[in-house]
């Protein structure tokens, strides 16, 4: 514990433990439309985050009382591989796992136009394959372009980071080893950018009320560039597909 | 949870009061409803107290049982919270295996102490590495008027503030014995408001938790920290509605705090 | 053990380890209609026993086909909070309070005039606050008295009571130390009192027959005082009840 | 357990019948059906027997495993019971977790062998402190015509009489070899009885349970004490009809402790 | 490990450890109709393996969507007793437990007429009340003689032997002992052999391709003796109906 | 797993183009489609593959956790196998507990590992008689075109022979440090079969599987064992379908082991 005190989060050339600046995203990958079977997915990348999302729906709800008349409804599982710990997850969702799956599902219900939908249900499985803190802004920006992918039509992209304090310096996107910090506070945030609209915000620690504007500046700046890479992330599949269209009618052409 | 159709139906009024400057009830938009807090009512419990926030009703107890601390933390104790919306509270909870409401509650609930610092881990150390005290904290619902959050997070802090840490003897519990009482390092309090239109109002009662679109808690602390965030619901908020939640969540708190 | 052997459980004069009478219940406190959400209530103390019952119903059963065509069901939830006893309660409910909850329930139902609600079911939740021995009957006779305060048509209260043995001696309202009694016996019994109905009767222990007929006599006494006190408590309850239609009316009529 | 419809219409007779002194098989109001008893049929189990009551069977196996002692009475084994109510049995029971009649079941049966002090619990005693044997009794209905909880009770008396106590060696069951018998204290036999319009009739067969309105079981021993009540079911029963259970469950159960 | 690797499982004179020839089986005693309340059923004996199989149906499914507009469903349920093994066997059913009624159910569907009872479902209760390996094969067999008791038609019985190899000998009906062997493979299998269809085989071991053909051979000729003892079974059970009924017409023509 | 009735209307050609001598996708009776493996994928995985085949894609990863030898074996670790058809993979896998389908397919890759000695269980020991390795293979399907019976054991096989061995110290895994890594001693290849008509075709694809009436599955091992059997579904299979599966099962084994 003496040792973990020593250690400098953020040193004098102002850069963190593993190389980062304060402000510095770990490296992110987004790819789109990566299952087959899936309406919709997401492929994503970020750190040692690897996440998997696909996007089923909108279908009828069963049983059918569950259903809304007035518009489709959310279901978001989030879900760790049992090996995607340093200790094994029990496959058994927990207490942990019911909560991330609710504030996620309804970070996103309030970007999709649900009430094109009525009596349905969209379904987000959101699968981490291997994690180093963050899995679950990691899950809830990759749903959301999963969703796209889906074409379920959207108001804005939710996009989301998490940013938080340790050694006493507010920090962008905290690895494991700076969520262990003993001063350490994590704020996962999502927002729709366009409106600046907070979809999803949680916090625990101990923050002063300037930690949380310094805190609020770093996510919303970071945020920016994150949805850029889920933007781009769409256009490529959206190329892609054409192409494979094209490629067939090309090739239909050709054998007419 | 089923629904209250009935109360879907009233709540529409919720928001056109609220732009006549009118909470259904009269209240301000920064005002709690009357709030009270009785400790150390049950004999088997080591702790417990009942909170009533206007009709809404909660009780919480804690047991300190002895167990094995975690390899990680050899010298701490720890806590577990677990919240019961149970059939006694309102015609539409039903009895079964957690709700992901409840859930949620008891997770905001435990984190709240937890992460706030509130609990000295270390005092419920017995001997390092083999033996630690476990706080159970349950929460009952007994009447439900909406806002169980702050109801149910005040309930844990007060039981925990006075609870009597159990004589041990050979790793065991001795019986109706007591080493002294868990004091508090900090006392953070957990402000709940809804989001309505554009409104944002504290402690909201049932009819008004029909009408919201977004829930947003702030717990803070008496040495002015911000110490939990949890939004809620499908809405959305905006930095300004934190902003001013944490502001009246600071004044609020303080005179809660006076009462525990 | 040797220790607990010797123990004089009923003394020279006649008074037990806790100062009571063979024949005295401990103090016992009956308030009804203290839920606001519930259509019945019940909050019950009994020496240290703290109980709170409500009663939903009589509404529909869900899934129907479980539903009777000729008279109402009923659902007994006996359940104790973690903390109500010594050790921590598990809160899924286990076997013992599954066989409670079916005793008691049934004990209510020859009492209710169920007939009269058909394809209807009438829900009595039992909530364990704390508890020294006999939370059961403190239940039961709780539920009768939020039973009456929901409205629901009755041929008459159902009142309990535990009578058994400690030390040689038949004595009423045994408490936790006395059931720890070598010897004890302990003996739940409820009566519908005005036709000596028995509407439960448990006992397990080493009982003579004429041991049986003493405890059934004590407890028959001390059921009479027990209703009395539940009569009271409804009494009260309905007075109290008129008072504030009352007091609304006359705020009515001056506001007018 | 789903409805036997034909039954029930059947039923409506038992009572008619009942008035004119008739049961609907012919016995006597305090006759029990004819009873067998086949004991340590099963290797694998430490002692098993098998009742037939009529058409009612049941099994009982035992099973005596090292486990540790509860703190409170560390020179003490225990018993745990469990009862299924297989569809082997009836096509009106189903698979799952046990029913709540089940569990009353089981807990009659397990309370009735515990509370009469039946089985000395020092002598499953291994190593004070350490180690005893928990015998767990297993039951299975496999032909239910009525009055399960007597078969079953039974049963467990006459599987546990004749148990073998298997042979402990560093802390280890050795297979195939055995210490010793395990001898029971005491023989508590349990009869039960169905509440009729104004009839109680001993050892209601299925058609009889359906007619019943009240289920009275009373335990009796060998050293004239009654162990056990337990009524079950919505109907009530008199003082009365207690006092002439006890007697005849005393007659009864003298000529069925012959037979084990 | 090195006693166990010394055992001789086929000894000079070809005997086994319990004395059998390699092609010899475990005493076998089979019994139809033995449970009143079910529509068949069947008691089978095999070494110190004791089982009982009822079968109730065809009937209604319930829930309903769950039934099959073209054919009767099957419902296989092997449960082992909790004494029915050297340790007590955990009452809630096992990954194994689910994974052997999967494939004697799927054994048993090839043989039924099931297109002859559509929307309803056919159920088999296998109990198994003590064993010593082979237990699968025992209430396959006997669970087909319940069926056949039951009256449901059939297009051939299903009878189930176990084969394996202990001690590099390829041999018939292996019990514990054999199982425990330290080159012990042991090979489940289930024909109906009139047409030598197989209808369940699951072999776990190092087998060579020639001990294959010569543990089938073994296993095909075994049987047909098993299969046998099904038929005699089911002609004693017959019988014995037959006789029931003439008696009491017997009986009835007297009293007339 | 819900119906895909549009499936089942389109795999009645299947049979008629078998009879054409035509597989649906081009292939031959006894071809496997495209396969492809990766290795060493996550970090936080000991051993961590994915498998595709065709359109069907399997992920595995391992975790070795210290913990206690069963008594009959003190000196041996042991596998632990689990398989989840997750919704990601097909709209027609369900959420929830493990269904019988999984059940089937994780016992079969479980013992396919076991019993053939594929893991020395011994060099899993780490102190006898206290502290051995349980291997845990946990087994997710990430797109679902048939065949997961193959891709899931291929992909266990893959897993856990590359999977690191973490350092032990004071029975716990010290983080990051390893002592080594697991070699398997054999490496069974699991081939399963779609019996369709009187057609065997290998590594049936998802339109195969819903036209098949029996599936069959033979593991092979480098040293000409055949190490399993499984065979499922309510259709029969014949004498001469094992020998021709047995076969061709030692020829597509032998491909696929190179690509390990």
């Amino acid at each position: 514990m003496t040792k973990e005190e020593k250690k400098v989060y953020v040193n004098k050339k102002g850069l963190r433990l593993d190389g980062r600046k304060i402000d510095e995203l770990r490296p992110l990958t987004i790819k789109a439309g990566v299952l087959k079977n899936a309406k919709g997915s997401c492929y994503l990348t970020w750190g040692q985050n690897k996440v998997l999302v696909s996007v089923q729906g909108p279908r009828e709800v069963l049983p059918k009382h569950h259903s809304d008349p007035l518009k489709a409804i959310v279901k978001f599982n989030y879900r760790m591989a049992a090996f995607s710990v340093p200790d094994r997850k029990n496959p058994k969702p927990g207490r942990r796992d019911i909560e991330i799956s609710k504030v996620c599902g309804e970070a996103l219900e309030k970007a999709i136009m649900l009430e094109k939908f009525p009596n349905t249900q969209i379904e987000v499985w959101a699968q981490v394959l291997d994690s180093n803190a963050g899995s679950r802004v990691a899950v809830l920006t990759a749903a959301s372009v999963a969703l796209a992918d889906a074409g379920i039509p959207m108001k804005d992209l939710v996009t989301a980071v998490a940013v938080g304090r340790a050694g006493g310096k507010i920090i962008l996107d905290l690895n494991k080893e700076e969520e262990d910090a003993p001063d350490a506070v994590d704020m996962p945030i999502a927002l729709m950018t366009s409106a600046k609209e907070i979809v999803l915000l949680q916090m625990d620690g101990l923050f002063s009320k300037t930690e949380w504007d310094e805190a609020y500046e770093l996510a919303a700046k970071a945020l920016e560039q994150i949805k850029e890479k889920q933007v781009q992330a769409l256009k490529e599949q959206f190329l892609q597909e054409s192409m494979e269209t094209e490629t067939k009618e090309k090739i239909k052409a050709e054998v007419q | 949870m089923q629904k209250n159709v009935l109360l879907e139906l009233k709540s529409e009024k919720v928001l056109t009061n609220l732009k006549d400057s009118v909470r259904t009830d009269g209240r301000k938009l920064d005002e709690y409803r009357k709030i009270s807090i009785e400790k150390g009512i049950y004999q088997n419990a080591e702790g417990s107290a009942k909170v009533t926030l206007g009709d809404t009703e909660v009780i919480a107890g804690v047991k300190l049982l002895p167990g094995k601390p975690y390899p990680d933390s050899p010298n701490e104790g720890t806590i577990s919270v677990g919240t019961e919306l149970i059939p006694l509270a309102s015609p539409f909870f039903e009895s079964g295996p957690p709700s992901t409401d409840s859930i949620e509650l008891s997770r905001v609930v435990d984190r709240g102490i937890r992460e706030s610092k509130a609990v000295d881990f270390k005092k419920l150390c017995i001997t390092e590495g083999e033996l630690v005290f476990i706080g159970f904290v349950d929460i009952y619902a007994i009447n439900f008027d909406g806002n169980l959050f702050d109801a149910s997070a005040i309930a844990a802090i007060a039981a925990l503030d006075q609870a009597k840490i159990p004589k041990i003897e050979d790793e065991k519990t001795v019986k109706d014995e007591f080493s002294g009482k868990l004091k508090l390092e900090r006392k953070p309090i957990l402000s709940t408001f809804a989001k309505i239109g554009n409104f944002l109002v504290l402690d909201p009662d049932l009819l008004e938790e029909t009408a919201m679109q977004a829930r947003f808690s702030v717990a803070t602390t008496e040495d002015n920290f911000v110490s939990a965030f949890q939004k809620g619901l499908p809405g959305s908020i905006k930095k300004e509605d934190v902003d001013s939640a944490i502001d009246t969540a600071f004044k609020a708190a303080k005179e809660i705090r006076k009462m525990l």
